[in-house]
């Protein structure tokens, strides 16, 4: 397992071979890429995501473990970066390994949902000009909701 | 013990992080004391449904226990990913 | 939209990137890798994927078509390799692109069930020297089913 | 209209194609027509829930009509991925 969680840039690709190359006898492997996108409404100048440190990382252990729990996973892998991102910039992925393809999707629609709703993150967008909180969506909410 | 604030919470508080050494023995009590210091506490602590609490970094409802808690952090709903 | 059937080995990390970048405005990319592993009962030696050169680019091209009909979608990418391969070797890849995680998710998954049970693609392994046509799962029916 | 074969199809009937120009007007009639020919194309059509037919590259149902057809494809069930 692997989390990390960082201010700095890293290569998706790069990342994604490492994993995959490390895992013996794995037949899927899964990724998520998060990609900061303009607004729907309004021109997206940045992006700033303050997390909690001491509670982050242990957090997303915690859950990337209940994962394991779950699944028949071989690994699983969570990068999130935070501090101030522009639009085209890579937030996060997520990787998961397994013998078999259900587990691995499954286990990273898993890990999304609850890195959306329950990682201790918070996004601040400037559009046009104006900072505002992002605010979380009930859609999120009723997507971890399905896992209970 | 410590407080500590995050995202819009930290900001209209003032301080990403303040002691606090009262007598209160749950979250609920914590709350009623901090509105009660300042209307800017007043005003962030005015809709719970809006906020989240962790002890000691686990998340928690807002009646929980303080019991040795060293820390406790007040945020918004979380918006990672 | 690229769908490519090779035999040639090819680089996920690097495909993964270069998908990623082509795309403006895209929140979510979501990459399925599926790997050869052992059998689960004995030794995998070799795989060896026929395939019927005339139906295959043709029929993963209307099943990438009918995703992006039915999930919002940017992109769609597909790349199927055929002839010998060995445990730990790449099969293929599927990659999504979309705004909002669960599009790239749905579609992800969605074309892993079709790729499974319907493009035309035949595996024959050679499990501690015995050569033998992989046989079609009910589950991978059963999986194709859910999104009729 | 050629016929094409794949997999173990490919393997039992012992060919990856033949040319054919029979009366055949569905995919059933030739088939019916194949097992007649030979015991090794019998034996192959013998179960058809354990087979698939693309006509001009489109899976289609074993009473699908040939009607202009170029080609008539017969697999086992597809196991890519």
């Amino acid at each position: 397992m692997k989390i990390l969680v960082q201010t700095a840039p890293f290569d998706v690709g790069h990342e994604t071979n490492a994993f995959t190359d490390t895992h013996k006898n794995v037949g899927a492997v899964v990724t998520f890429t998060g990609i900061v996108r303009d607004d729907d409404c309004g021109s997206l100048d940045a992006m700033e995501i303050e997390h909690y440190p001491a509670m982050t990382h242990k957090a997303i252990t915690q859950h990337a473990q209940s994962a394991q729990d779950r699944w028949n996973l071989a690994d699983v892998m969570v990068i999130h970066r935070y501090g101030k991102l522009v639009p085209g910039d890579v937030i996060m992925m997520v990787a998961t390994a397994a013998r078999h393809r259900t587990d691995a999707f499954q286990a990273a629609e898993f890990l999304m949902d609850y890195l959306k709703s329950r990682a201790p993150f918070w996004k601040k967008e400037w559009i046009d000009g104006h900072p505002r909180w992002v605010e979380a969506k009930q859609l999120d909410e009723d997507a971890l909701a399905r896992w209970d | 013990m410590q407080l500590v604030y995050f995202a819009w919470v930290r900001e209209r508080i003032g301080t990403g992080s303040e002691p606090y050494d009262g007598p209160a023995q749950t979250v609920a009590e914590l709350v009623a004391e901090l509105r009660a210091r300042e209307p800017r506490y007043d005003l962030v602590f005015s809709d719970l449904t809006s906020l989240r609490v962790a002890v000691d970094q686990e998340l928690v409802d807002f009646d929980a226990p303080l019991s040795n808690a060293q820390e406790v952090a007040f945020f918004p709903p979380m918006t990672g990913g």
